[in-house]
C-alpha cells in the first residue's frame, strides 16, 4: 500500500480538498491560513510522491518541496501580518466582517 | 447628333423647349423682385416659341411621315430617355394651342396680376409651366414625356398655391399634387411594364409595335390601363376628378391656362398621343369610356347647383374632358382630340372672361355679379355668351362641331347606351352653362336677394373670392391687355368649326366625308336647345322663380350641391386610411415595437449587468466557492468528457 | 478590375487635407475663431478640388480602378494602404467634398467650442473620405469606425432635444452594427486562404456558399445599421434631431451613404451567391422601410424627424436599387445616394437655419415662412420638392432607375414601394404647407431672411442638384463604368 | 493486504491517520488553538510520510520548518490579535455545505485523474537520494531559485515589519 | 561576462531593489528625494532594457531563457515602472514614511515579473510568481485609507494563495506525468498524455496561477476590490506592468497545449467569453471609476486569452501588441485617475464631471485611452483588437469573434459615460487640475503613441512577430 503511487496521490487530493473545505468554510482568517497550509502540503505531498515512485532524478522533488515549504513560510509571514493589520482596523478577524468591497 | 443641330427645325424645336425654362431659372434667382424685368423675360420666352409653334404649324401643314430628333439624355441599361422631339400632325397641333394659350394667358395677366407682390413668381412659374407642356407636346418618348407630365404638376401645384398665405389655396395646391400623382404612379408603373416588357418607349415604336401585334396583349391591357390611371389625374376623371374644382384656388389666368386649357388637356393628349396602342386593347377602350362618361354625367349635375362662377367652370372642364374621352374612347381618334382643340378655345374664353368679372367686382360668386351689373361690362358680357353657346353646342360655333363629331363616334357604338348619355351630357351642358349666362345678363329680382344672401354669407366666412379685390380699379373699365387675349379668343371659337374639314384632313390624313346623320343632328341640337331652354324657363324668363328645376328634388339638390359625396369620401379615406389606420399605426409601432425593442436589449443589458454583479459578493469565501466550482466544473469536464 | 496607378497622391492628399486642417486647428487658440473657421474651410476646399478633380479627370472610357495608391502596411497580417476611385465611389467622393465644404459654410455663425467643433467635424470627413476610397478592408473599417465615432461628440455638445440619449444610442447602435461588420470581413479574410484584406484580390476568390451567406447577411445587418435600414432605423430620426445642423448634413447626407456604400463595396462584390440568396430579404426591408419611413413620417411634427424619417425611407430606395441587383438598380442607388446626399444636407441646412432663429421646429408653431424668409423656405421648398421625386431634380432619375429596376425584379412589392411615393408627396407637401404657407406667425416676422453669404452654401447644394438632374448623364456615365463590370461580376 | 499489518504498514496507518485527523482538527474544532494543533499534528503526519517516500531529510525540514516556524507565528498571531473569550455566531449550515460540495467536487475531480491516468515511471531511473545531490543542485540549477527565494523571504520579512508598524503606528496617530 | 549580460535587466532592477532597500533603512523620511531616485533609476531600466532587447542565450542550467520574447516584455515591463514612477510624484495614498519600502516593493515585484518571462522551468516560474505576488500583497493594505485597503489585502491574499495551491498541484502532475520541470522537455511528451486527461487538466490547473495575475474568469474576484481598494499608483502598476507579465507567461505556458488542439482550446474559449461578457456586463454598473476599470480589465483578459488560444503565431503576435497596448492605453487611464485624485482618494465617475473645463489635455488623454480601451480607431486599441480578432477568426473562431465584437459594442458604453461626464457634465465647484510639466508632456506622448503606434502598427507588429518564433515551437 505504501508502495503505492495511487495512495500517496488520494492522501494527498484528501489533504487538499479537507484544506479547501477549510479555506471555503471557516470564518476566522487564521483558520483559513491554516487551511491553506495544508493545501500547500497536499501539493508537497504529491511532488514527493511523484518524485518517489516516477521521476528519474529523486532530488528534483526534493527540492521543490523545500521551496515550497519556504514558500510557505514567506506567505505565513506575510499573510499573518496583514491579518494582524485587519485586526488592528477592523477589530476582527473574521473573514465575514470583512466586508466592504462589493458589486 | 452634330447634324442635328444644323436643323433649323430641330432648333426651332429645342429654341421653342428651352426659352421658358431660362427664363424661369433667370427670374428665380435673378429678378424675382423686378416686376418689369420679370415681365419683359417671360413674354421674350413665350412669344418666340409662339411664333415658332406657328411657323413650324404653317411649314408642315400636311406633313406626312413624323420627324424624329433625339438627344442622348440617360442611358441606363434598360432605361433609356433620349431629350427627343417627336413631329408630327398630333403634335404640331398640340404645340401651337398649347403656345398660343399660354401666350394669351401671359398677356392677360399683366393686367390680371398687375400690382400683386410676386408679379415676378408669377412669370417665373408660367414659364415653368409653358416649358413643360411645349416640351410634353412634343416629347418623342414616353419617359421623357412623363417628366414633363411630372413638372406640370409641379408648375400647377406652384400656380395653384400662389397665395400661399390663403390656407385654402395651399391647401388646394397640395390636393392638386397629391391627387395627380395619385394617377401619375400608375401612368408610371404603366411605363415601367412597358420598359421591362417591351424595351423601348419611343413613342412612334410603341404605337407601330401596338398596331403590329408585337406585344402580347396582355401588356398593352395592363400597361394602357395604368397608363389611363395617369390620365384620370391630370384630366380630372371620376373618381380622382376631385383636385380640380378645388384647384381654382389659383389666380384666373391660370384657371384658364392650366385647367381648362392644356394643362388638363394634357391627359386626353396622351391618349391621342398613343392612340393606336391605346385602341389596341378593346378593354382599356371600354374602361375609359365608362369613365368618361360617368364623369361627363358626374359634374355636369354638380355644375348646374354651384354658384361660384370658376366652379361651375371648373365642373365643366370636368365634364368636357369626360366628353373628349368618350369621344377618343369611342374610337374616333379626330372626334376627341377635335374637341379638345376648340375646348381650348371656348374655355380659356371663359375663363378669361370670369376673370374680368371676378377682377372687377372682387368676387367669385356670380349671383353677386349680377347684381352688381355685371352686363355693363360689354366686351366680356359678349365674349362669355359666345363661348357659352360654343360649350353648349350651338351652331355655328366650335363646339358644335366637335361635340357633333363625338356623338357621331358614339352613335357608332353597338350600345346605344353611350349615345343617350352623351346626349343627356349636352343637354346638361347647355342648361348649367345658360343658368350662368342668363343669371347674369338678365338679373331678376329674385336674383337680388339671393346674391344678398351670398354676400352675408361671404362676409360671414371673412373671405373674398378673389383676395385681391381690385376695386379701384373699376372706374378704368377693364384694360386692353385683358380684353385683347378675349377677342383672340373669340375669334378662334367663331372660326374654328369651319376649319374641322381641314383639321381632319391634318390630323388623319384622309379627309372627312361625314354622312350627315340627321336624327342624331336633330337631337344633338335639341337636347342643347331644351337645356337652354329649361334655363330660360328657371332663371332668364321675366316672371321666373330663379330657383333650379332640381330643387323639386330636395334630396337630389342636396347631392349635386355636396358634389356626390366626393369630397367626403376622400377626407374620409384619408382620415380613415393613411392618417388614422397606417400612419398612426406604422408611427405606434415605430416608437414601441422597433424602438422598444432596441431599448429593452440596452435596458436587460444593464440589468443583466446588475444581475451579474451580484456573484461579486463581498463575502470572500462565497468568491471562493464560486472559482473552487467553476474549476472543479472545468475539471469535471475534462475527467469524465474523456 | 484594372488597376491604373498615378504619379501624384490625388488621394491621400484629399484624405489628408482634413488631417492638416485639424493639426493646425489644434495649435490655435479658442479665441481666433475667424481663423479656425478660415483653416477648416480652406481644408474643406482642397478636398472638394481633388473630390472634383478626381471627378471630372476620371478617365471614362478606360474605366477601373484610377487614381490608385498602394503601400504594404503590415505585411504579416495582410494589410495594405489601398485607395483608388472608381464609379462606384468617385460621386460619394465628390458628394463629400461638397458637403463638407458647405457644412463648414453652413456652420460659420458657431460660437460655442468653434474650434473643437471643426477639429471634430474635419475628423469625421477624414474617415468618411477614407471609406469611400479605401480598397482593402482592414482600412476600409478603420475609417469607417473614424467616421462613426465623433458623431457622439458632436451630437453631445452641439446638440438639443435629449441629446444624451440620442447620441448614446446612435454610437452604441452604430458601434453594434461595426460589431457585425467585424467577424462578417474577418470571416472573408480567414476563409479566402489569402490572408489579405485587399478586395480586389478577395474578389478572385470563390468562397462556399455558407461562407457567403453568413457573410453577406452579417455584412448586411452591420452596415444596414448605418444605412438606417428598416427596422434599425430607429436611431436616425432620434440622432438628426439632437445633431447640430452641419452635423445633421454630414450624418444624413454623408455618413448614410457609408452603409449603403458598405453593403454595395464589400458583401455584394465579394459574394455574390450570398447575395442570390439574401436578395430577396434585402428587398423586401428596403420596400418596408420606403413604405414604412412615409408614413411614420406623415405623423411627426417635428420638421427634423420629419426629414429623418424620410431619410429612412429614401435610404429605402437606395437598397431597394442594391437589392434588385441589376444595372438600371446599382445605377439608380450610386446616383441616389449622391442626390440624397445633397438633398438632406439642404433640407438640414434649412431647416437648422430656421431652428437658429426661431428655436422651434414644430411644424404648427412655424407657419407662413415664405413670408418672413422667402430664401430660407425657398431653400426648403425645394428640398421637399426634390424629396417628393419631383423631376428636374438629380433625386427623379434615381428614384426612376430604381423603381423601374424593382418592379422588374420584385414585382408586386416594387410597385408597393412605387405606390408609397404619393405618400411622399403628401408628406413633404405637407411640411411645407404647414410651416411656409398659410398666414405667417406674428411671433416671427421680425426674424431675418438668409443672407447672401450663408445663402452660398445651399445655393451650391441647390445648383448641384439641378446640374446633375438636367444633365444626369454627367454622373450617370462615370456610375456606369463600374457598374457594368460589377453586375457581369456577381 | 498483509503488508498492512506489518509494523511498516500499521505505522503508516498511523501517520495517514496524524495527517488527516490533525487536518480534520485543524479545519473542524472551533478553538483556534485547536486548529494550530491539529495543524501541528498533521504536519508531524507529513512528515512522516515523507519518511515513507525516501526523505528523512524533508521530513526534518517539515518539522523544522513547518512546526518549529510556522506554527509557532500563528500561535503568536493569534494571541496578538482576537481575544479568544470573544463570543462565536453560530455556524451556517449552508456555508458549511457550499464549501464540503466545493471541496468534495475537487476531491473527486482529483481522485478521478488519480485513478484514470496511467503513470509511467521514467525508463531510467537513479537512486541518488543523498542530500549531498540535493545541496548541489541547490547550488548549481536551483541557483537561481535559491537567490530568489531569499529575496522572497527577505520581501516577506520586510513586508510583515512594514505593515504591523503600519498598523502601530497609525493606532498611535 | 556574457551571463552578466543576459541578465542585465533583472540585474539593474536586483540592485535598484538593493538601493532602495538602503533608502528605507534612513531614519528621516525623504520622499521627495525617493521619489527622484526611484524614477532615475526606472528611467534607466528603460535604457538597460532597451540595450539587452537582442540578447539572446540561456541561464542557470536552461531554466532562464533569455530571448527577443523575454526581451520585449522585459522591456516593456521596465517601460512600466517608469511610467508609474512618473505618477508617483505626488504618493498621497502612502505614508510619508513608507515611500521608500512601497518604491521598494514594486521594484522587487518588477523583478519576480522579469524572471517570470524568462523562466522556462515550472520551479522557476513557480517562485518568480511568487515573488511578484507578495510583494504585491504587502502593497496593498499600505495604503492609507479606511479599511478597504486590508479588505482588499486580504482578499487579494487568499484569493491568490488559493490560486497558487490549484497551480501547484497542476505543475506537480505535469511534473508526474513527464517527469520533467523543463518546458522544453514537457513539451514533447504532452502528445503522448492525449489518451488521458493528466495532461490537460495539469495545464489548465497550471495556467490558474496566471489567470489569477490576469484577472480572468473565474480566479477575478479579487481585481474589482484591489483596484478599488490599493493606492491609485499601485493599482496603475498591477492594472498595466503585472498584466503584461501575466501575458508574457501564459503564451510561453500555454504554448504546452497545441498538441491538444481544439479540446484544449475550448476551455480557454468558454473562459475567453464568459470572462469579457462578465466583466463587460458588470461594468456598465459601476460608479467607482477604479472598479469600472477592474471590469473592463476582467473583459480584456479575455480577449488576450482569445489571441493566445489561437496557439498560432499570428494570434500570439497581435496578444504580445495587444499587451502592449493594453499597458500603455489603461496606463494613460490610471494617470488621469491619479492627477485628477490629487490626495489620492478613490474617484467616482462623476468625480471627472467637467474635466474638459478643469484640464483639457488630462481630459483628451482619458478620452484616448479609454476611446482605445474601447477599440476606437484611430488608436493602438483598435489596431490590437482587430488583430486579435484576426487571428481568432483564422483558427475559426467565428462565434469567439462575434461574440467579442458584440461585447465591444457593450463596452463603449461604459467608457461614453466617463467621456460623457469628463466633457459634458458641469463641473459644479470641482477644483481645477494643473499637470505638471512633466506629466504634460508624458501626455503628449502617450497620446502621440496611442494614435501613432494605432496607425502605423507594422514596426512593433514585425518586433513581436520575430519574438513569437521563440516560444512557438511547433
Amino acid at each position: 500500500m505504501y508502495n503505492n503511487l495511487q495512495t500517496f496521490l488520494l492522501l494527498a487530493a484528501l489533504l487538499f480538498a479537507i484544506g479547501l473545505y477549510g479555506v471555503l468554510a471557516r470564518r476566522s482568517l487564521i483558520a483559513v491560513l491554516i487551511s491553506v497550509e495544508l493545501m500547500l502540503n497536499a501539493a508537497s505531498i504529491n511532488f514527493m510522491a511523484f518524485n518517489r515512485f516516477l521521476i528519474p532524478e529523486p532530488a528534483v522533488g526534493q527540492i521543490i518541496t523545500l521551496f515550497i515549504m519556504a514558500v510557505a513560510a514567506a506567505e505565513a509571514a506575510i499573510a499573518l501580518s496583514i491579518i494582524i493589520a485587519v485586526y488592528r482596523k477592523l477589530k476582527s478577524i473574521n473573514v465575514e466582517h470583512v466586508n466592504e468591497l462589493r458589486g | 447628333m452634330a447634324m442635328q443641330f444644323s436643323d433649323t427645325t430641330f432648333l426651332a424645336c429645342l429654341v421653342t423647349s428651352i426659352l421658358p425654362i431660362l427664363s424661369f431659372g433667370l427670374i428665380m434667382i435673378f429678378t424675382r423682385e423686378n416686376p418689369k424685368l420679370s415681365l419683359a423675360i417671360s413674354l421674350t420666352a413665350s412669344t418666340i416659341p409662339l411664333i415658332l409653334a406657328w411657323g413650324l404649324l404653317y411649314k408642315y401643314w400636311g406633313i406626312q411621315e413624323p420627324l424624329v430628333y433625339n438627344l442622348r439624355w440617360l442611358y441606363s441599361d434598360i432605361v433609356k430617355i433620349p431629350f427627343g422631339f417627336l413631329l408630327d400632325p398630333t403634335s404640331l397641333l398640340m404645340l401651337t394651342i398649347v403656345a398660343t394659350v399660354s401666350w394669351l394667358v401671359q398677356v392677360y395677366s399683366i393686367g390680371y396680376m398687375g400690382g400683386d407682390p410676386g408679379f415676378g413668381r408669377f412669370y417665373a412659374f408660367l414659364s415653368l409651366f409653358a416649358f413643360s407642356m411645349l416640351t410634353l407636346s412634343i416629347s418623342s418618348g414616353l419617359l421623357q414625356l412623363y417628366i414633363c407630365w411630372e413638372l406640370v404638376g409641379l408648375a400647377s401645384y406652384l400656380l395653384i398655391g400662389f397665395w400661399y398665405e390663403k390656407f385654402s389655396a395651399s391647401e388646394a395646391g397640395k390636393k392638386a399634387f397629391v391627387v395627380t400623382r395619385f394617377g401619375d404612379v400608375g401612368f408610371f408603373m404603366g411605363l415601367a411594364f412597358l420598359t421591362i416588357y417591351y424595351g423601348n418607349l419611343e413613342i412612334q415604336q410603341v404605337n407601330s409595335a401596338a398596331v403590329a401585334q408585337a406585344m402580347p396583349a396582355w401588356l398593352i391591357t395592363t400597361a394602357a390601363l395604368l397608363i389611363f390611371c395617369g390620365v384620370m389625374g391630370k384630366s380630372a376623371q371620376f373618381p380622382i376628378h376631385v383636385w380640380l374644382p378645388d384647384a381654382m384656388e389659383g389666380p384666373t389666368p391660370v384657371s384658364a391656362l392650366l385647367h381648362s386649357a392644356t394643362m388638363v388637356a394634357a391627359g386626353v393628349y396622351l391618349i391621342a398621343r398613343i392612340y393606336p396602342f391605346f385602341s389596341a386593347s378593346p378593354e382599356a377602350m371600354t374602361v375609359a369610356l365608362a369613365i368618361g362618361t360617368i364623369t361627363l354625367l358626374l359634374s355636369s349635375t354638380i355644375g348646374m347647383v354651384a354658384s361660384d362662377i370658376k366652379q361651375v367652370w371648373a365642373y365643366s372642364t370636368v365634364s368636357q374632358l369626360g366628353f373628349m374621352i368618350m369621344g377618343l374612347a369611342a374610337g374616333s381618334f379626330f372626334a376627341g382630340y377635335y374637341h379638345l382643340t376648340t375646348h381650348a378655345a371656348f374655355k380659356a374664353l371663359l375663363f378669361l372672361c370670369s376673370g374680368v368679372f371676378i377682377h372687377h367686382f372682387g368676387t367669385n360668386d356670380f349671383f353677386i355679379m349680377a347684381a352688381n351689373g355685371a352686363r355693363k361690362l360689354k366686351i366680356p358680357m359678349v365674349t362669355i355668351t359666345i363661348a357659352a353657346l360654343a360649350l353648349a353646342g350651338i351652331f355655328p360655333l366650335a363646339g358644335f362641331f366637335s361635340k357633333e363629331g363625338i356623338l357621331g363616334a358614339l352613335a357608332h357604338l353597338d350600345n346605344k347606351i353611350w349615345l343617350f348619355a352623351g346626349l343627356f351630357g349636352a343637354f346638361l351642358t347647355a342648361y348649367y352653362s345658360f343658368r350662368v349666362i342668363f343669371v347674369m345678363l338678365f338679373p331678376r329680382e329674385p336674383i337680388f336677394q339671393i346674391a344678398a344672401a351670398h354676400s352675408h354669407a361671404e362676409e360671414a366666412h371673412g373671405s373674398h373670392g378673389h383676395g385681391h379685390g381690385h376695386e379701384h380699379e373699376e372706374e378704368h373699365g377693364v384694360p386692353w391687355v385683358m380684353n385683347l387675349p378675349l377677342l383672340i379668343l373669340a375669334f378662334f371659337t367663331l372660326t374654328l368649326g369651319f376649319l374641322q374639314g381641314a383639321l381632319e384632313q391634318f390630323l388623319t390624313g384622309h379627309a372627312g366625308h361625314h354622312e350627315i346623320s340627321i336624327p342624331l343632328l336633330v337631337s344633338a341640337v335639341g337636347a342643347a336647345l331644351a337645356g337652354i331652354g329649361l334655363a330660360w324657363l328657371d332663371w332668364g324668363a321675366k316672371n321666373a322663380k330663379c330657383v333650379g328645376f332640381l330643387s323639386r328634388v330636395p334630396a337630389l339638390e342636396n347631392f349635386f350641391i355636396q358634389k356626390w359625396y366626393m369630397d367626403h369620401f376622400w377626407r374620409w379615406f384619408l382620415n380613415t386610411f393613411i392618417y388614422g389606420l397606417f400612419s398612426k399605426w406604422f408611427t405606434y409601432n415605430d416608437r414601441r415595437v422597433v424602438d422598444g425593442g432596441v431599448d429593452a436589449v440596452a435596458f436587460s443589458t444593464v440589468g443583466s449587468g446588475r444581475y451579474l454583479s451580484r456573484y461579486q459578493t463581498a463575502l470572500l469565501q462565497v468568491n471562493l466557492l464560486f472559482m473552487v466550482l467553476v474549476m472543479a466544473g472545468v475539471g469535471l469536464y475534462l475527467v469524465m468528457g474523456r | 478590375m484594372a488597376e491604373h496607378l498615378t504619379n501624384f497622391p490625388y488621394l491621400t492628399c484629399m484624405v489628408l487635407s482634413p488631417v492638416i486642417g485639424i493639426a493646425i486647428i489644434l495649435f490655435l487658440k479658442e479665441e481666433q475663431k475667424f481663423l479656425i473657421r478660415a483653416v477648416s474651410l480652406v481644408s474643406a476646399g482642397i478636398s472638394l478640388g481633388f473630390s472634383i478633380y478626381t471627378f471630372v479627370a476620371y478617365d471614362r472610357a478606360l474605366g477601373g480602378l484610377q487614381f490608385v495608391e498602394k503601400y504594404e502596411w503590415v505585411k504579416g497580417f495582410g494589410i495594405s494602404y489601398f485607395v483608388g476611385v472608381d464609379g462606384l465611389n468617385a460621386p460619394l467622393l465628390l458628394l463629400t467634398g461638397i458637403v463638407i465644404f458647405t457644412g463648414v459654410l453652413t456652420m460659420w455663425e458657431l460660437e460655442l467650442r468653434v474650434k473643437e467643433y471643426f477639429a471634430f467635424m474635419l475628423f469625421l470627413v477624414t474617415g468618411v473620405f477614407g471609406v469611400f476610397m479605401s480598397m482593402d478592408m482592414f482600412f476600409f473599417f478603420l475609417f469607417y469606425e473614424i467616421a462613426v465615432v465623433p458623431m457622439y461628440v458632436l451630437i453631445l455638445i452641439w446638440g438639443s432635444t435629449r441629446k444624451e440619449y440620442a447620441a448614446m444610442k446612435l454610437t452604441l447602435y452604430l458601434m453594434a452594427g461595426s460589431g457585425l461588420i467585424i467577424p462578417g470581413l474577418l470571416l472573408l479574410y480567414a476563409t479566402s486562404g489569402l490572408y489579405t484584406f485587399d478586395l480586389l484580390k478577395l474578389h478572385g476568390v470563390h468562397f462556399s456558399p455558407w461562407v457567403q451567406k453568413l457573410t453577406f447577411v452579417l455584412l448586411l445587418f452591420g452596415f444596414g445599421v448605418l444605412a438606417a435600414m428598416w427596422p434599425f432605423h430607429t436611431w436616425s430620426p432620434v440622432g438628426h434631431v439632437a445633431a447640430p445642423t452641419a452635423v445633421s448634413m454630414l450624418h444624413a447626407g454623408v455618413l448614410m451613404k457609408l452603409g449603403s456604400y458598405g453593403i454595395l463595396r464589400i458583401p455584394m462584390y465579394l459574394c455574390p451567391e450570398g447575395f442570390q440568396y439574401w436578395s430577396s430579404l434585402f428587398g423586401l426591408l428596403a420596400i418596408c422601410g420606403i413604405v414604412y419611413g412615409v408614413f411614420v413620417g406623415l405623423a411627426q411634427t417635428d420638421l427634423k424627424y420629419v426629414i429623418g424619417y424620410s431619410s429612412v425611407s429614401h435610404m429605402g430606395i437606395v437598397a431597394l436599387g442594391l437589392a434588385t441587383g441589376t444595372v438600371d438598380g446599382l445605377n439608380g442607388s450610386v446616383f441616389q445616394m449622391f442626390a440624397h446626399g445633397i438633398m438632406t444636407a439642404l433640407f438640414f441646412s434649412a431647416v437648422g437655419y430656421i431652428y437658429d432663429r426661431t428655436h422651434t421646429r414644430e411644424i404648427h408653431e412655424l407657419g407662413g415662412f415664405c413670408k418672413i424668409m422667402p430664401v430660407a423656405s425657398a431653400f426648403f421648398i425645394t428640398a421637399a420638392l426634390c424629396g417628393a421625386g419631383v423631376p428636374g431634380f438629380a433625386s427623379f432619375w434615381a428614384e426612376l432607375l430604381v423603381f423601374i429596376a424593382a418592379v422588374r425584379v420584385f414585382g408586386i412589392g416594387g410597385l408597393i414601394a412605387l405606390a408609397s411615393i404619393v405618400v411622399g408627396a403628401l408628406f413633404a407637401l405637407r411640411v411645407v404647407q404647414n410651416s411656409f404657407y398659410n398666414e405667417p406667425n406674428p411671433k416671427f416676422t421680425h426674424l431675418e431672411d438668409v443672407s447672401p453669404f450663408l445663402g452660398l452654401p445651399r445655393m451650391i447644394l441647390i445648383a448641384t442638384l439641378i446640374l446633375f438632374g438636367i444633365f444626369p448623364s454627367l454622373m450617370l456615365d462615370l456610375i456606369k463604368t463600374a457598374v457594368v463590370p460589377f453586375i457581369s461580376g456577381l | 493486504m498483509s503488508e498492512l499489518f506489518s509494523l511498516a504498514g500499521l505505522s503508516f496507518l498511523l501517520v495517514v491517520g496524524m495527517t488527516l485527523g490533525g487536518a480534520f482538527i485543524a479545519v473542524g474544532a472551533r478553538n483556534i488553538f485547536h486548529n494550530v494543533l491539529g495543524l501541528a499534528l498533521s504536519l508531524f503526519g507529513v512528515a512522516g510520510i515523507f519518511l515513507y517516500l525516501n526523505s528523512p531529510f524533508l521530513a526534518m525540514m517539515e518539522i523544522l520548518i513547518y512546526v518549529g516556524a510556522i506554527c509557532i507565528a500563528i500561535c503568536f498571531a493569534i494571541m496578538l490579535s482576537e481575544p479568544l473569550y470573544r463570543p462565536r455566531p453560530p455556524r451556517k449550515p449552508i456555508k458549511l455545505l457550499g464549501a464540503a460540495v466545493g471541496a468534495g467536487l475537487v476531491f473527486v475531480v482529483f481522485a478521478a485523474l488519480v485513478k484514470k491516468t496511467a503513470w509511467v515511471p521514467a525508463a531510467m531511473r537513479s537512486d541518488d537520494w543523498s542530500v549531498t545531490t540535493i545541496g548541489h543542485y541547490l547550488l548549481t540549477r536551483y541557483a537561481l531559485i535559491f537567490e530568489a527565494i531569499s529575496l522572497i523571504l527577505l520581501v516577506a520579512m520586510l513586508g510583515a515589519i512594514v505593515n504591523a508598524k503600519n498598523g502601530r503606528g497609525r493606532e498611535e496617530s | 561576462m556574457k551571463a552578466v549580460a543576459l541578465f542585465l535587466p533583472e540585474l539593474y532592477f536586483l540592485l535598484m531593489a538593493l538601493v532602495l532597500f538602503f533608502c528605507s533603512l534612513r531614519r528621516q523620511t525623504e520622499p521627495s528625494k525617493d521619489f527622484r531616485l526611484f524614477l532615475a533609476m526606472s528611467a534607466g531600466g528603460i535604457l538597460v532594457g532597451a540595450l539587452s532587447l537582442f540578447q539572446q542565450g540561456s541561464l542557470f542550467f536552461a531554466s532562464y531563457q533569455v530571448d527577443l520574447f523575454s526581451q520585449v516584455f522585459k522591456l516593456a515591463l521596465a517601460g512600466g515602472v517608469f511610467l508609474v514612477a512618473l505618477i508617483c510624484h505626488r504618493l498621497p495614498g502612502v505614508e510619508d514614511r513608507f515611500h521608500a519600502e512601497f518604491y521598494l516593493f514594486l521594484t522587487t515585484c518588477t523583478v519576480g515579473m522579469m524572471m517570470l518571462v524568462s523562466a522556462v522551468e515550472l520551479l522557476t516560474i513557480y517562485i518568480s510568481l511568487e515573488l511578484a505576488s507578495y510583494s504585491l500583497y504587502i502593497l496593498i493594505p499600505m495604503r492609507q485609507g479606511d479599511g478597504i485597503d486590508v479588505e482588499a489585502g486580504v482578499k487579494y491574499l487568499f484569493i491568490g494563495a488559493v490560486s497558487s495551491c490549484f497551480m501547484l498541484f497542476g505543475l506537480s502532475y505535469l511534473f508526474g506525468a513527464t517527469h520533467s520541470t523543463y518546458l522544453v522537455d514537457i513539451l514533447p511528451k504532452m502528445p503522448a498524455l492525449l489518451a488521458s486527461p493528466v495532461g490537460l487538466l495539469g495545464l489548465i490547473l497550471s495556467l490558474a496561477g496566471f489567470f489569477f495575475k490576469l484577472s480572468l474568469f473565474p480566479i477575478h474576484f479579487w481585481a474589482p476590490d484591489v483596484y478599488q481598494g490599493g493606492a491609485n499608483q499601485l493599482v496603475a502598476y498591477i492594472a498595466t506592468a503585472s498584466k503584461v507579465a501575466a501575458v508574457a507567461i501564459l503564451l510561453r505556458f500555454a504554448a504546452l497545449g497545441s498538441s491538444y488542439g481544439y479540446s484544449f482550446a475550448q476551455i480557454l474559449v468558454f473562459l475567453s467569453i464568459v470572462s469579457m461578457t462578465l466583466g463587460n456586463l458588470v461594468a456598465i454598473i459601476q460608479k467607482d471609476f477604479k472598479r469600472m476599470l477592474a471590469y473592463s480589465s476582467i473583459a480584456h483578459a479575455g480577449y488576450i486569452l482569445m489571441g493566445v488560444l489561437t496557439l498560432s503565431e499570428s494570434g500570439y503576435t497581435s496578444v504580445i501588441y495587444y499587451a502592449v497596448a493594453y499597458l500603455i492605453m489603461n496606463f494613460t487611464c490610471f494617470m488621469v485617475l491619479s492627477e485628477v485624485a490629487d490626495d489620492g482618494r478613490d474617484l467616482q465617475i462623476a468625480e471627472f464631471a467637467g474635466l474638459y473645463h478643469r484640464s483639457p489635455l488630462l481630459a483628451l488623454a482619458l478620452m484616448m485611452g479609454l476611446f482605445s480601451l474601447a477599440g476606437v480607431p484611430p488608436s493602438i486599441g483598435f489596431t490590437g483588437k482587430l488583430l486579435i480578432f484576426t487571428s481568432a477568426m483564422n483558427q475559426g473562431y467565428f462565434w469567439l469573434v462575434l461574440i467579442g465584437a458584440v461585447n465591444g459594442t457593450i463596452s463603449l458604453y461604459y467608457y461614453l459615460r466617463v467621456v460623457y461626464a469628463a466633457y459634458f457634465m458641469d463641473p459644479g465647484d470641482l477644483p481645477k487640475v494643473v499637470p505638471s510639466p512633466a506629466i504634460r508632456w508624458t501626455t503628449y506622448a502617450l497620446i502621440l503613441i496611442i494614435i501613432g503606434f494605432g496607425v502605423f502598427p507594422m514596426h512593433v507588429v514585425d518586433l513581436a512577430r520575430t519574438a513569437v518564433k521563440f516560444v512557438l515551437y511547433t
